[in-house]
């Protein structure tokens, strides 16, 4: 109990042996109070898969709050596209998603094709799927590799490369390109596929499935990872469609969403015989087991097409300066990462007036801030290698 | 001991000597491991050869090159370190792996030292790297190295109590402390009156053995207990902010100590020096080798434990050591005390 | 405009129950519609930019945003001389046009909202931005939307009312412009000559035709 | 927990497995891999089939062509025909530290100049010496593998060398 005097003189307090300790213990409690820790992990952080910056609050190791600070690897593509042809532009966009630069492709190049209604042939239009699903297997096999590296396995990771080099070697061999094919063009591909590739196709495929076994024993299957990431990072259903997340991050909340079989119908896949994966958890664990199903998926869908390839050109008729008409056209597709759109406005130029692109992992990133509040600096890790993003993705 | 070299030789000499030894095994050993395991065994597991070309032969003189390379590298201390608490760091990290060794026999009289209490000075002074992994961390000043140091000295603190128990069994069944006692026992044991291997108190002390290795793992900050230095999250934790020879006395530390805590494993599991039946000098000279083998193969077990697991989260390894290692070990000490006194 | 009367085009046909929801929801905010392949594009009223969202996540349940951005439907400036037979950048038409469902301004507003459970798949706002250069921000609505709107206004200068914290996202605090703006130069194509000019050397003395070679 | 013991078990297993298996890399610069004939290692100019039309120039995304050339007069084709002009070329300079290896230059000459070689060899220390010139991108041409079958079903034909 204190009581003041009017100011003046010094207060005097009243000394109550109670109050005493209560004082003492406030003093204390301010003592042991440790302040905030700020800790900025990246852009160059082995956990932040190239140029992501996240600067975290932390409370011991609790994150508080995070901020994920992007751009560093920003390159303009919008406005670069506004200086370019049709062609050129398919340059830049593989660039966008590099692991999964075919599937990049093809969104684009359909909406000029809506634009100038040229439709490429069933022959193309069924490589494009080979080689968009290929990519995709590509994307996911080093995402299999890799989570089981940033959970802090070594071994996966090189399983990962070492499966994934396989399929980039078909990628090559078909269109030239390991990473960047640019084998698209309007009105369908710069060349049919080569000698030997459906064969070469199908052993691969084996070796995927194998991969993927793998990869549920090796990493799936062990007791720690699980530990890792069960319930680590949920992302409820509705709050992640409003966020954007989209593709397998959404899918493994249970939403049972996806563009190939939902959309507009694009490419192949309404001839195919296949399953859209979801899981009901939402966590880390849960994007792990989607993509390893989704993995599998593809190649199931891989065979089909293999089986069911058309004979035919693999090029449509079209003028050979390409000049595309006036118009605007939307087109979003499933790609590896998620919902991958472009809205293209042409004004009847050689090349677009405006480009949109929309790329999964910015969205799929923007749920970061909400989504690593409360959880510990290793869980953060594994937050972030579950979504699965690529740097040029998120920063175009 | 004097009659080592069937000369007269003083204490003075003798010492010396061993000191070189000493200082010498620590470096080749953590060669060793590093070679075979870190740079050839990890390769093959993932598919891959490792180092192939220097040296001629599969890349044998790879860690050997890296050595020199770090030694002639600058010296970089960051701007804010607390300069002498830095500089102090790795060799306090390096002694203690250098004082595991005084107790570490390889034959009847290659030991530098045996100590009554040898069991008891070996896991006491190979929990002294811990200071020296707090100096760095804090010295650093880098907020990595502050969490790789504070989460290595919660593990440290956590895993000594199962390794310390762990050893109970064995000390209570063969009744020394002493590791040569120990290693006398199972050289001179049989197994129900078969006394062609002795007797390996791996046979009984089974649960000892899997504990000591898990709790070892983690007094290594091995994966899947590789929280202080986690590659993915903290950089390289403790570390992040050394260079040069500091960094080489880290990994001699690192892999020295896994070659201690291996030897320890081996002589207090698996017999280690002895052959049974052989006794004297042919043992002494035997004696190193059957070591080096039994070593090599616990720290295969290691190792591949390590290439193969993710890492846990500091706390869930908490949990590990408190709620699954210290009761099952105190639940073995108390069998083996039961047994021991019935029979 | 007075074409929000005119009749609904068949915008999507698994989807017009849901359209003539959003149309009875919103009504005379809506100030153009139009149809592209199928999606539906929606211009609605600047004040009612907000509760076009609401709409579209309540009432029609698209629960998942796309993206939002913007549109400069300014002529871009041109580089250089345009009789000196440089076609390094494509031509676009000289004079400000509008896209479809119309505009009457500079900056257009653009987002697409997409529906994860409904058959109807989606649609696409467009809204026009004065020269206040303000807009409705959507964060309240769709919380993804944040990121898409400080990208909207650190690239072409709308600034969002309601938004937590405009800040720059991709480029550095202390930048200034909005390179998605048709007036901000790209200084990569001006800072070097472009290498497609014909650099043929006549004969010593002879008039030759330079385009021969094609 | 006994999934759990089976689970740990079974990451041992792979491992172990692994290592008993070969290894799949390539012991590079020893060994070399062969990329697929159709890989966009390097641009190979044939230095005789270019008109100096400056198609490849106007079409490179990144502008990392420069070409240079002159008019020369040469005797007609033909007894008694006009006397011809042709262009020259001077110099034609590839920036590899530019090029994003697209292809569309080599898609869009017209009369079968450029070609691509699946080579890879050829990093340098200094960033300048990538740009290669005329010399040494014909270089280039004995490295160009001919044009490999197509696959079954296929209708287009590959690019002649």
């Amino acid at each position: 109990m204190t009581t003041t005097q009017p100011p003046g003189g010094l207060p005097e307090v009243e000394i109550d042996p109670a109050a005493l300790r209560q004082l003492a213990d406030a003093r204390m409690n301010i003592e042991l109070d440790t302040g905030d820790m700020i800790l900025n992990l990246g852009p160059q952080h082995p956990a932040t898969h190239g140029t992501l910056r996240l600067v975290v609050r932390l409370d011991g190791e609790r994150v508080i709050a995070a901020d994920p600070i992007i751009g560093y690897m920003h390159r303009g593509y919008e406005k670069l596209a506004e200086y370019r042809t049709y062609p050129q532009i398919t340059t830049l966009i593989n660039r966008i998603d590099w692991l999964s630069s075919f599937a990049n492709e093809v969104p684009f190049i359909h909406a000029a094709e809506r634009l100038m209604e040229v439709e490429a042939p069933p022959r193309a239009e069924y490589i494009r799927t080979i080689l968009t699903e290929l990519s995709r297997i590509a994307t996911f096999l080093l995402f299999l590799g890799e989570m089981g590296l940033q959970v802090g396995a070594i071994t996966p990771a090189f399983y990962g490369f070492r499966d994934r080099e396989y399929v980039l070697n078909l990628i090559e061999a078909a269109t030239g390109g390991r990473f960047h094919p640019n084998f698209n063009r309007i009105g369908g591909l710069k060349d049919d596929l080569p000698w030997g590739f459906i064969a070469e196709c199908r052993s691969v495929m084996a070796k995927v499935m194998k991969s993927c076994d793998e990869f549920e024993d090796l990493v799936v299957g062990n007791p720690i990872f699980q530990q890792r990431t069960r319930s680590i990072g949920i992302i409820p259903a509705a709050l992640g469609a409003s966020y954007g997340v989209s593709g397998s991050n959404l899918r493994a909340s249970g939403v049972d969403w996806d563009l190939r079989r939902d959309g507009p119908p694009y490419l192949v896949y309404g001839d195919l015989d296949w399953k859209v994966w979801t899981h009901p958890d939402g966590d880390s664990f849960s994007r792990y087991w989607v993509r390893l199903q989704e993995t599998r998926e593809s190649a199931r869908m891989i065979l089909q097409m293999l089986d069911a390839l058309p004979t035919g050109p693999v090029m449509a008729k079209v003028p050979r300066i390409i000049k595309v008409p006036e118009g605007e056209a939307f087109v979003n597709t499933e790609n590896p990462l998620g919902e991958m759109a472009y809205y293209v406005v042409s004004k009847g130029a050689t090349g677009p007036f405006r480009v949109k692109i929309r790329s999964a992992s910015f969205s799929n990133v923007s749920i970061l801030p909400w989504l690593l509040r409360g959880c510990y600096v290793p869980d953060v890790v594994t937050i972030l290698a579950s979504l699965y993003f690529i740097l040029g993705d998120i920063d175009r | 001991m004097s009659s080592l070299l069937a000369v007269d030789i003083g204490w003075g000499t003798t010492t010396a000597i061993k000191t070189l030894v000493v200082l010498g095994v620590v470096p080749l050993t953590a060669l060793l491991l590093g070679y075979i395991f870190l740079l050839k065994m990890m390769s093959h597991m993932q598919s891959r050869l490792g180092p192939m070309d220097p040296g001629g032969f599969h890349g044998w003189y790879q860690l050997i090159g890296d050595g020199i390379k770090f030694l002639q590298k600058e010296d970089i201390m960051p701007a804010e370190a607390d300069r002498k608490v830095f500089a102090l760091a790795p060799a306090i990290v390096v002694m203690s792996t250098f004082l595991v060794f005084v107790v570490i026999p390889a034959g009847p009289r290659m030991v530098v030292r045996d100590l009554d209490v040898g069991v008891f000075y070996a896991l006491a002074v190979s929990s002294l790297s811990v200071i020296g992994v707090l100096m760095a961390g804090w010295a650093s000043s880098n907020k990595y190295a502050l969490i790789g140091a504070l989460r290595a000295a919660a593990q440290l603190i956590a895993y000594e109590l199962p390794l310390v128990l762990a050893v109970v069994g064995v000390v209570i069944q063969t009744g020394t402390m002493s590791l040569q006692g120990i290693v006398g026992f199972q050289q001179d044991g049989a197994i129900f009156g078969f006394s062609g291997i002795g007797l390996p108190l791996i046979l009984t002390q089974f649960v000892g053995f899997a504990i000591f290795m898990v709790a070892a793992q983690a007094e290594l900050t091995q994966p899947p207990f590789d929280m202080p230095v986690a590659e993915s999250e903290l950089v390289s934790g403790y570390m992040v902010e050394y260079t040069g020879f500091r960094f080489l006395f880290f990994f001699i530390g690192e892999f020295g100590t896994a070659f201690a805590f291996s030897a320890l494993a081996a002589t207090l599991f698996l017999g280690g020096w002895s052959v049974p039946g052989v006794h004297g000098t042919a043992a002494d000279v035997l004696g190193p080798a059957v070591l080096v083998v039994k070593v090599l193969f616990v720290a295969f077990l290691m190792f591949w434990a390590r290439f193969t697991y993710p890492r846990f989260r500091e706390d869930q390894l908490q949990a590990l050591a408190w709620k699954w290692l210290i009761p099952i070990a105190l639940a073995n000490i108390l069998v083996t005390g039961v047994l021991k006194v019935a029979f | 405009m007075s074409e929000a009367t005119a009749e609904a085009p068949t915008w999507s046909e698994t989807g017009s129950d849901s359209l003539a929801r959003l149309d009875a929801e919103l009504g005379d905010a809506i100030v153009e519609r139009a149809a592209m392949a199928g999606d539906p594009v929606v211009r609605v009223a600047p004040d009612a930019w907000r509760r076009a969202a609401i709409a579209c996540k309540e009432v029609v349940g698209c629960d998942y945003l796309s993206f939002v951005s913007a549109v400069d439907w300014m002529p871009a400036p041109v580089i250089g001389d345009e009789g000196a037979g440089d076609t390094s950048t494509p031509a676009q038409p000289r004079e400000q046009t509008v896209g479809v469902a119309g505009g009457s301004t500079r900056f257009q507003l653009l987002a697409c909202v997409e529906s994860t459970r409904s058959p109807f798949r989606r649609v696409i706002l467009k809204c026009d931005v004065d020269d206040a250069m303000r807009a409705e921000s959507w964060v309240a609505v769709y919380p993804g939307a944040d990121w898409h709107e400080r990208e909207t206004w650190e690239m072409f200068g709308i600034a969002f009312d309601g938004h937590p914290s405009l800040r720059h996202l991709y480029l550095p605090a202390e930048f200034e412009g909005n390179p998605l703006r048709k007036d901000f130069p790209l200084l990569a194509r001006e800072v070097k000559p472009w290498p497609g000019l014909v650099d043929v050397e006549g004969m010593p003395g002879g008039a030759d035709d330079e385009e021969a070679a094609e | 927990m006994k999934r759990e013991i089976k689970g740990m078990l079974t990451g041992l297993g792979i491992t172990f497995r692994t290592m008993t298996r070969p290894a799949v890399t390539v012991q590079y610069p020893h060994e070399r891999e062969h990329p697929a004939p159709r890989a966009r290692g390097v641009i190979a100019l044939k230095e005789e089939n270019c008109t100096v039309c400056m198609l490849c120039a106007r079409s490179c995304p990144d502008w990392c062509i420069y070409i240079e050339g002159h008019k020369e007069q040469r005797p007609p084709r033909r007894e008694g025909g006009k006397p011809r002009n042709v262009s020259v070329l001077d110099r034609f300079d590839i920036d590899y530290a530019l090029c994003m290896y697209c292809g569309i230059c080599v898609e869009v000459c017209p009369f079968d100049a450029l070609f691509w070689s699946p080579e890879y060899e050829y990093s340098e220390p200094r960033i300048a010496d990538l740009l290669h010139d005329k010399d040494r991108l014909g270089e280039w041409m004995a490295t160009v593998p001919e044009p490999e079958p197509l696959e079954l079903g296929a209708e287009s034909k590959g690019k002649k060398k």
